[in-house]
């Protein structure tokens, strides 16, 4: 399956682009997050560390530990700092 | 109830002035206004980056929890992205009741949500260099209270 | 520090502004506006009684108790006296400081005692008559968490 | 001695009246309220509940066995209810 995979904040600035298309067969997050960090050492770096992460699914926040099936948009960023 | 994520400055006065205004049933309406503070070394500016396929919905949802907890009449909510400056606001929520106390739970819960679940991150350039602001243990515990 | 008591209107939102404006290390800016509300019956208009001796010393040692528990940049206080129609502000409070904990705290805890301890008394003109309203025993139980 | 006493909101409109001078040698603020309540049935129906009234000395709110020693003014009125 093909997913759109985003990144914002340092994670974006980490792997130096803000989205690209990932051809992947992960079942979960974390499946996914192994295969990126596989990578490229800019990838490893950005995902050093998960509990500095938080991610997205379909625009809706959830876990690593979440099934890929049927999502079309993975988002990787730290924790907000809105307001 | 309103939600809108901007690049725009927005006025916080004017948007008070109106959004008491339009109450009818209200006796009690509570603003939040939050503004670019300065920091050490000198703030040149603040960049907000967001994730704009989620954030509107992701505001929406925190407004509509604050309207099934608490009898509201009005709920609005305002929140920049991009460059700012210091003084310059970054957003505001207001929030409409018949009485007060449910007009300030209501804005605390929004501002609570806001700032933890909201998909905003932001990056302070200073002569010095940029950092992005980390989260704070104390954000993600005001949570709890609710 | 403002403490205004006054028969004229005031603008919520050029109030708001003009407070908002003068901050310069304050990163929160909260406000509370009383509106006057419509009861059953309808309301023709709302009295305002207070005690101009005391009136405004009783509202200023509020506002210093506020500023003395919580870290805060600045306050204004704005409350009417007088006839009023329904949908007019009778009052507000503004509180700034830099984190936005201190600034609803200390709105709520100035909203708590202006309710309780400032020298005010409202009366209720309908068509069926006038009536002063009644303290709740809410808002002299608000002042123990304080 | 000449004391200022003051009401306010249901307290003036059962006096009738919004402030007078009263010469009195009440020691303290209940003794003058039972001076009061002796005058006329108005005085008596005001000041018929004290649970209900509040009382202010000099402009600063006080408590009905506070002496009055020194006081120059004295203002009765019900809960206040501003805000």
């Amino acid at each position: 399956m093909t997913i759109d995979v985003l990144y914002f904040a340092w994670v974006r600035e980490r792997i130096g682009l803000p989205r690209e298309k990932v051809v992947t067969q992960a079942a979960t997050v974390a499946a996914l997050v192994d295969e990126l960090r596989g990578r490229e050492e800019r990838y490893a770096a950005a995902f050093a560390d998960l509990s500095a992460l938080r991610v997205a699914l379909d625009q809706e926040l959830s876990e690593f530990d979440a099934p890929l099936d049927g999502v079309r948009e993975v988002a990787f960023f730290p924790p907000m700092t809105g307001g | 109830m309103s939600v809108r994520v901007q690049a725009e400055p927005f006025d916080a006065g004017a948007e008070t002035a109106g959004f008491t205004a339009a109450q009818h049933d209200a006796g009690a309406v509570v603003t939040f206004t939050g503004i670019v503070r300065d920091v050490e070394g000198g703030l040149l500016r603040m960049e907000i980056e967001h994730y704009p396929g989620m954030t509107q919905s992701a505001i929406a949802r925190i407004a509509e929890e604050a309207v099934s907890r608490w009898s509201l009449a009005d709920v609005l909510v305002i929140h920049r992205f991009g460059a700012l400056t210091p003084g310059e606001p970054i957003m505001m929520v207001a929030t409409a009741a018949r009485h007060r106390a449910e007009a300030f739970a209501a804005a605390e819960f929004l501002m609570d949500y806001l700032k933890s679940r909201a998909p905003f991150w932001k990056k302070e350039i200073t002569r010095e260099g940029a950092a992005w602001v980390e989260a704070r243990d104390a954000d993600e515990d005001a949570l709890r209270r609710w």
